[in-house]
């Protein structure tokens, strides 16, 4: 016989032919938008992937998108929510309602004892500059439009800022 | 130029190579020879802070020259227009412009107006006028010769030279030329001086609003331009809207429209704009009787901005700090003052993938602080990664990608979307009873993000629907719900709600989300039918430019939007950015508003005389006319001008924000910071992973074999590098990529600093950004880290 | 358009860098930086031990066999125990080639195919069909002896004595032989450079199987004529060794800096060539003169050094070749084209 | 028996071969921006290979192994002047070449390496014992075992398996799908080599006179491993990118080296009989 194999070798298949689904995503580094395949495999990531439909890269990814799967699927992410108490030297674990609840009161709190209505002049002015935000430029728009309706048109911060003026 | 796309675009390089192999030419001006310097047909040195003189010397050349496409300069650019009698130039004044005020540091820029008013302004035809923009322009860089530019910038005139010849004979009715730039030339405290020198230079070449040419901004986050767009900047208001500001005088909405209405041009929709941003807002309850609520968006008392309000922290002033998948510790300027500023702050909520720099300062700090000091109350909350929720990006080319949902985010990782749904929830509850009116904006905003029925695939089942966000940036109206299909169709009455006006049109029906749309279109490169670009899904803006005055296209070759008489439509292979019945030959009216004022030729809808402006008569704090300056730091004074730097950047004069004096011998060396390819700005979301860890494992600096040898130093050998702020130690990398620079005999090092690595991580090492100061260009607030001034040693720093 | 007709600068004088002191450059080298063109072998200690076990085996087995054949009646008696030497030195070569397996427990794969191309696959195969070969034919000696009774005895009675001793001599010589060719069949220039290794590791199996048996010829008290005889014939094999060696050496050339001048210059220079071959030479020469007791004490010194130096022989050229393949230079001179061309190649 | 034996060996009828599949890797269209590396390492899911920094330009790499498979080279040449007008950076993204006469696979003891139905080179992973003879056979120092402390896949012999489960599918391999400039190209070899003369042609009409193509079957190259069915297109000699003039096949000069250690021992053979024959008399 020619030269045999292994059954291994015959039954060889990439791990996304089995895949439930194939979704489509886009790279959460660069600006350039490169469109990306999430296949999943029982409610898990199996692969990501450049898509080939993209206009803009083809199927092809860089080295930063082509190690997406590694940004999401990695043993160092958090996974809980790490609370450090004032002067505390470590980390806590603490359920997420809870840090939910405690970080609305905080905001609150720092808010209502911060907050001017009004400046010496007496111009209208409902700000607080003791509270700001910083971030967005890798999330999306959505989550970028609730920061600034929530904080600002809400909540009267002024100090609402993203990596745009860094 | 101010990029280095190769490394840090490598997929959006792909088209200039493909380009190139057509028998296109690259051309790379950089102080490095970096990966894109590598792959361009010409690469030209420059040394970092001096590309305002290089592209003055470029406009020179083409004025010089006689390369300047007339037809397009005369008819679309306000060459042509006259200047009002009191401005005075930069070139007559030691460097600086009429109206500075020495005492704030600041311009006032009345007498940079045009003579006539803004939309109808005086001009002459002929450009012969000494005060109409061309002959300013002439005077304003008559001595950015060849010769200067080579003293200035260390670039070799016959290099110039070549740059300004492939750069004119690619440009025309048949060529067109494109500028890509990325945060070189931002991140200066002139930087949008420096793109507005290559705006005068393509309007001048005919390179706007038509294929192939432009000025591409290569932005640096999955979704930058979204959230500038949005924003989440402080002085901007959804869909680059003015915030706000008392300085401004924005009292009352009336006087906030009045304040910001340009009576020419696309922007007279403004009132529209800002009711509907309100209506969105606040819903019902923005009535016309409360000025749609608009007492309830705060006003501006100064500069909001991030390197302010850091300043703010480490004073103490500012307690409570959000921050959203960012890393000011380590990724921000003066990080050493940023982490010092945390350690100012009541409480602090990180939400990331990972434990950053900025989560764990108060026990992983370089500074080596005692946790039991440190008052900060900190959370880190878990977020979701790609896949894990869905939402839109917008990229660098204002196009909207919507990304589908995988899976569930791990354990108590949610989306951003989720906290800020279920925050937002948290605290309406907790103002439930207040009578206060400063409450009543939070009580009122409108917050009904649940989908009607989760998706039952998924274990998280409280995740608000980003969808519907999306719904509400796309705006509806009032009365039905009914979503709208454009922003042509926003009110001023109220009866219309739009989140942010330029993504209207995004989600015009249900079912029909356009950013979602992932359409090939044969036979047309723009594909129009992927994803979905603001505004309106024109993917290049101005493209009206793209034809002649008549509503022809410059060349066959370069044909993409046209006049068609038959139909009485523009039309083309993208949407026409211009009212799309308006023949060419529409005369412009004397009187009314907005587009009126516009004739059929006019392409710059959103200005107020439908011209590109190679003088910008107002908008800008800093000149209407880019002009060089050095930057803060520099070890060289200005060659051009007695004035030394920028007269209005924002210096932050604190003990504890030092800034080096031109021509310090105690900081003899250029520093410039930047990235590589293999890593991603500060590290969190690369420094965790480790097959992006192993390709760029440790922090080094750059320099050349002239630095090395004149110090002793071996190429891997540690180096101390310091500025007036800070020190660090990294290994040296020797390399011939890396050159000294001439200038009046002396050689001027530079040191490349990557700022990758910092105290969390695989793979750690010293943060570029210790070094870097606080300081601001005045329009945009961003620090100067592309050219700062350092000093530089063998050795470890203990 | 100028960019059709740019070129990139002309780099037909690299490496420009070289001796220019640039940092982070190819500085001295041809090639890049001073990475090795090949990889270095991932074998250990196991390795050389069997090669050395597997030719003093072979070497003892053949000896035997031929004194066997042709030798006279005290000869054939003596000579005969080398057939214990075969199968005491064969007893661990195969646990020591299992043991250098990255998965040892696969070891039956190296019998999965019969690819003569492949020595490491004919040296299992050659190991696998010599192994009970040379047990069968010392159980054979054994019964001769009367060291094997009843049952056993009848059973070893069945082996053809002849037919055993031509075929294990031929696949003793085979596995005597296969290893230096096995080395020789990589892209490490020290093995690869020469032709000779083959023989080389030949005569060094041969030499020292043959001083195992002069060796244990000697503890028998083997009549002075046989030990005489054991000895021409162990001498002639280290000739033989010194002379291929010579040879391996000459044509290796610049290759053979890692074994001659390196860091097992020592041990190949005063355990192979002295201790393994200059001085049994030298000791049986004085033992053809001496008298009858200095004789068994200088043939056995003369053994043991011989064994010892083929020991030293595998172990300093595998370890020197470890070293050498990440000699750059050595690489490249190895695929300069114009050499080695179209050797004896295709007749396999 | 013979059934027993194929099952214990693990040894099956080969796939029917199909057209042979390779990569052409244009040098001159590479930006080092080292995908190919990454895509290779997620999609095999291979470990990180350790952080450390080695000061040659861009590499942090140094070379091909078991768990890296893909590698991107970093040449810097520039003349000492000051201008440096004369200025390359050469970038090459090296990969296991799969040679038409592959020396690992000739080496190979077990057959664990094996000419996939795609005329590719493959090892394969329930079959090789870890012998390690592929490792030095290789003229590219291309294969290697993985060392029995790794978490990987220990004690095999690893490379490039230019995708074989990918191929199986239709699916382009991981790198070449990545890579952002085509400078890797996937494809049936014979067209490849096809397009790879046509853009040496290109090349050499621009004035790229360095140009070349390593891996050709008419190349000197192919003299005894054949025709690389990964090929390459340079702008320097082989050596500057670690790549031999003529890639050595043992199996060239086997025969010669089994002769002069047959000539051995035959002549010791003879030698001893007639000594002993001596005794005799």
């Amino acid at each position: 016989m020619a030269q045999p194999v292994s059954r291994e070798s015959i039954e060889k298949e990439p791990r996304t032919r089995r895949a439930d689904k194939a979704v489509a995503s886009v790279c959460p580094y660069c600006a350039v938008g490169c469109s990306q395949l999430v296949y999943v495999r029982d409610k898990r990531i199996i692969d990501i992937e450049g898509n080939p439909a993209s206009p803009i890269n083809e199927g092809t990814l860089c080295p930063k998108g082509a190690s997406t799967f590694q940004y999401v699927v990695n043993p160092n992410r958090v996974t809980t929510v790490r609370y450090r108490a004032p002067y505390s030297d470590h980390w806590e674990d603490r359920p997420l309602e809870w840090a939910m609840d405690r970080i609305a009161t905080l905001i609150k709190e720092t808010r209502d004892a911060t907050f001017v209505e009004r400046t010496a002049e007496g111009k209208l002015v409902n700000q607080t500059t003791a509270i700001a935000t910083l971030g967005g430029a890798t999330m999306d728009i959505e989550e970028n439009y609730l920061i600034k309706k929530l904080f600002s048109g809400g909540l009267g911060v002024v100090s609402i800022e993203n990596q745009a003026r860094i | 130029m101010g990029s280095n796309m190769a490394e840090n675009h490598p997929v959006g390089y792909r088209w200039p190579m493909k380009a190139r192999e057509k028998g296109a030419t690259i051309i790379h001006v950089d102080p490095r020879f970096t990966r894109t310097s590598a792959t361009a047909n010409l690469y030209v040195p420059i040394r970092s802070g001096s590309d305002i003189a290089f592209l003055g010397g470029l406009i020179n050349y083409v004025l010089t020259h006689d390369q300047w496409f007339k037809e397009y300069v005369l008819a679309y650019t306000n060459a042509s227009t006259i200047v009002s009698g009191d401005y005075v130039d930069a070139e007559d004044n030691g460097g600086l412009f009429s109206g500075y005020d020495p005492q704030s540091g600041s311009y006032d820029n009345a007498s940079w107006s045009y003579a006539g008013p803004p939309h109808g302004p005086a001009r002459d035809e002929t450009l012969q006028h000494p005060r109409c923009v061309f002959q300013i322009l002439k005077r304003h860089y008559a001595r950015y010769t060849p010769e200067m530019v080579e003293r200035v910038c260390g670039s070799p005139k016959e290099l110039f030279l070549q740059v300004a010849e492939v750069l004119t004979k690619n440009s025309g009715r048949e060529r067109t030329s494109a500028i890509c730039y990325a945060v070189g030339w931002t991140q200066q405290s002139y930087g949008a001086q420096i793109i507005r020198a290559a705006g005068i230079l393509q309007l001048l070449l005919g390179n706007i609003g038509r294929p192939g040419g432009g000025i591409m901004a290569l932005r640096g986050h999955a979704s930058i331009q979204g959230s500038t767009d949005v924003p989440t900047l402080f002085d901007l208001l959804p869909g680059y809207l003015p915030h706000p500001a008392v300085i401004r005088g924005d009292d009352t909405l009336e006087q906030y429209m009045r304040e910001s209405l340009v009576r020419g041009g696309y922007w007279s929709n403004l009132p529209k704009f800002v009711v509907s941003l309100l209506r969105a807002w606040y819903g019902d309850e923005a009535r016309k009787e409360n000025e749609y609520g608009y007492q309830w968006i705060p006003k501006l008392t100064g500069d909001h901005s991030h390197v302010s309000t850091s300043a703010a922290m480490a004073d103490g002033k500012v307690k409570g700090f959000v921050v959203f998948g960012q890393n000011p510790a380590n990724g921000s300027p003066h990080a050493g003052l940023q982490r010092k500023a945390l350690t100012q702050l009541d409480w602090m909520v990180a939400l990331d993938l990972y434990e950053t720099e900025t989560a764990a300062f108060w026990y992983a700090a370089p500074e080596g602080w005692k946790p039991a000091d440190i008052k900060t109350e900190v959370f880190l909350v878990p977020t979701a990664g790609p896949g894990e929720k869905e939402g839109t990006f917008t990229n660098t080319q204002r196009l909207l990608q919507y990304h589908d949902k995988a899976v569930d985010p791990p354990g108590d990782a949610r989306s951003d979307l989720w906290f800020l749904y279920h925050l937002g929830r948290r605290l309406k509850e907790l103002y439930l009873e207040s009578a206060n009116p400063h409450d009543q904006g939070l009580r009122n905003l409108t917050w009904d993000y649940l989908p009607e029925r989760p998706d039952p695939e998924y274990r998280i089942q409280d995740e608000p629907s980003a969808e519907k966000v999306l719904m509400e940036v796309n705006g509806y109206t009032v009365a039905d719900h009914e979503r709208i299909p454009g922003f042509e169709r926003l009110k001023d009455d109220g009866s219309t709600a739009c989140g942010v006006w330029i993504y209207s049109g995004v989600f015009p029906a249900p079912g029909q989300n356009l950013a979602r749309r992932r359409n090939r279109t044969p036979g047309n490169y723009v594909d129009p039918e992927w994803g979905f670009a603001w505004p309106g899904n024109r993917r290049i803006l101005y493209n009206r430019a793209s034809a002649d005055p008549a509503g022809k296209p410059w060349s066959e070759r370069k044909k993409y939007v046209w006049w068609d008489a038959g139909a009485g439509s523009w039309t083309g292979l993208d949407v026409p950015d211009f009212p799309l019945g308006k023949a060419p030959d529409t005369p412009a009216k004397g009187q009314g508003t907005g587009m009126d004022l516009h004739s059929g030729s006019d392409p710059f809808t959103l200005k107020a005389d439908g011209r590109g402006w190679l003088f910008a008569p107002s908008g800008l704090k800093d000149g209407p006319l880019p002009t060089h300056y050095e930057p803060l730091e520099s070890p060289l004074s200005n060659d051009l001008y007695p004035r030394q730097d920028s007269p209005v950047a924002k210096r932050f004069r604190r003990t504890d924000n030092p800034i080096s004096p031109p021509g310090d011998p105690q900081y003899p060396y250029i520093v410039t910071t930047y990235r590589v390819t293999e890593q991603y700005t500060s590290g969190s979301m690369s420094r965790w992973n480790s097959w992006l860890s192993e390709l760029m494992p440790e922090m080094f600096a750059e320099i050349s074999p002239e630095l090395a040898a004149e110090k002793g130093i071996e190429n891997l050998d540690w180096v101390v590098v310091s500025t007036p702020r800070n020190q660090i130690e990294c290994k040296a990398l020797v390399t011939r990529r890396v050159r000294p620079f001439r200038h009046n005999g002396n050689l001027i090092h530079e040191v490349g600093l990557p700022y990758h690595w910092g105290y969390k991580g695989l793979v750690t090492g010293a943060m570029a950004n210790d070094l870097v100061a606080l300081s601001e260009e005045p329009n945009v607030y961003i620090q100067e880290d592309k050219a700062l001034t350092c000093n530089l040693r063998k050795g470890r720093l203990r | 358009m100028t960019g059709g007709n740019f070129s990139l600068p002309h780099g037909n004088s690299p490496p420009p860098l070289a001796g220019e002191g640039q940092g982070g450059g190819s500085a001295g080298t041809a090639g890049y930086y001073d990475y090795p063109v090949v990889r270095r072998p991932v074998w250990t200690w196991e390795v050389p031990a069997y090669f050395w076990l597997g030719g003093l085996g072979a070497g003892a087995f053949v000896t035997a066999s031929l004194a066997q054949t042709f030798g006279s009646a005290d000869d054939r008696r003596i000579a005969a125990d080398g057939f214990y030497v075969a199968a005491a030195a064969l007893l661990p070569c195969a646990p020591l080639l299992i043991g250098d397996l990255g998965r040892p427990e696969r070891f039956h794969h190296m019998l999965r195919i019969f690819k003569p191309l492949s020595p490491m696959n004919l040296g299992a195969w050659t190991l696998t069909g010599f192994t009970p070969l040379a047990f069968a034919r010392a159980g054979l000696h054994a019964a001769d002896t009367g060291l094997l009774r009843g049952p056993l005895r009848a059973l070893v009675g069945l082996v053809p004595r002849r037919l055993t001793e031509l075929t294990g001599c031929l696949l003793g010589l085979t596995l005597a032989g296969y290893s230096g060719v096995l080395l020789g069949a990589t892209n490490v220039p020290l093995w690869a450079k020469s032709r000779l290794l083959g023989g080389v590791f030949m005569a060094s199996a041969l030499s020292s199987g043959s001083a195992a048996v002069t060796l244990q010829a000697a503890r028998r008290g083997a009549p002075e004529a046989t030990l005489h005889r054991l000895a021409t014939v162990e001498s002639a094999a280290s000739l033989g060794e010194m002379a291929i060696l010579t040879g391996y050496l000459v044509q290796s050339g610049k290759a053979a800096r890692p074994l001659t001048t390196g860091r097992f210059a020592p041990p190949f220079w005063l355990g192979a060539v002295f201790a393994g071959g200059l001085l049994p030479l030298l000791l049986h020469g004085f033992a053809r003169r001496g008298h009858s007791r200095t004789v068994r004490s200088l043939s056995t010194a003369a053994a043991m050094c011989s064994m010892i130096g083929s020991l030293a022989l595998r172990w300093s050229i595998f370890e020197a070749g470890k070293d050498s393949s990440e000699d750059q230079s050595a690489s490249f001179d190895l695929s300069k084209a114009g050499e080695n061309l179209g050797g004896c190649g295709s007749s396999i | 028996m013979i059934d027993g034996y194929k099952r214990l060996m693990n040894l099956e009828e080969p796939p029917p071969p199909k057209k042979a599949k390779g990569f052409f890797t244009d040098t001159s269209l590479c930006i080092g921006c080292k995908a190919c590396e990454v895509a290779c390492k997620q999609w095999n899911q291979l470990p990180a290979d350790g952080f450390a920094i080695t000061g040659n330009s861009y590499d942090n790499t140094g070379h091909l192994g078991a768990t890296t498979w893909r590698h991107v080279q970093f040449i810097e040449q520039a003349k000492a002047n000051g201008s440096r007008q004369e200025q390359r950076w050469l970038m090459m993204s090296d990969v296991c070449k799969h040679c038409a006469n592959a020396a690992c696979l000739e080496a190979c003891p077990t057959g664990a390496l094996v000419r996939t139905e795609f005329d590719t080179v493959y090892v394969q992973q329930d079959i090789c014992n870890g012998c390690g003879f592929c490792v030095p056979a290789c003229p590219f120092g291309v294969i290697d075992r993985v060392p029995k402390e790794s978490t990987f896949e220990v004690g095999t012999a690893h490379k490039c398996t230019l995708c074989y489960d990918r191929l199986k599918d239709d699916m382009t391999p991981a790198c070449a799908k990545s890579c952002p400039t085509a400078s890797i190209q996937f494809g049936d070899v014979e067209e490849l080599q096809q397009r790879a003369r046509q853009r040496l042609g290109e090349l050499k009409a621009r004035g790229e006179s360095t140009a070349r193509l390593y891996g050709m079957p008419e190349g000197k190259e192919a003299a005894e491993v054949g025709p690389l069915h990964a090929f390459f297109l340079l702008l320097d000699k082989p050596e500057a990118y670690n790549l031999p003039e003529v890639p050595r096949l043992p199996r060239k000069t086997m025969a010669e080296r089994y002769g002069w250690s047959a000539a051995v021992g035959i002549g010791f053979a003879m030698v001893a009989a007639l000594v002993f024959r001596g005794g005799r008399q």
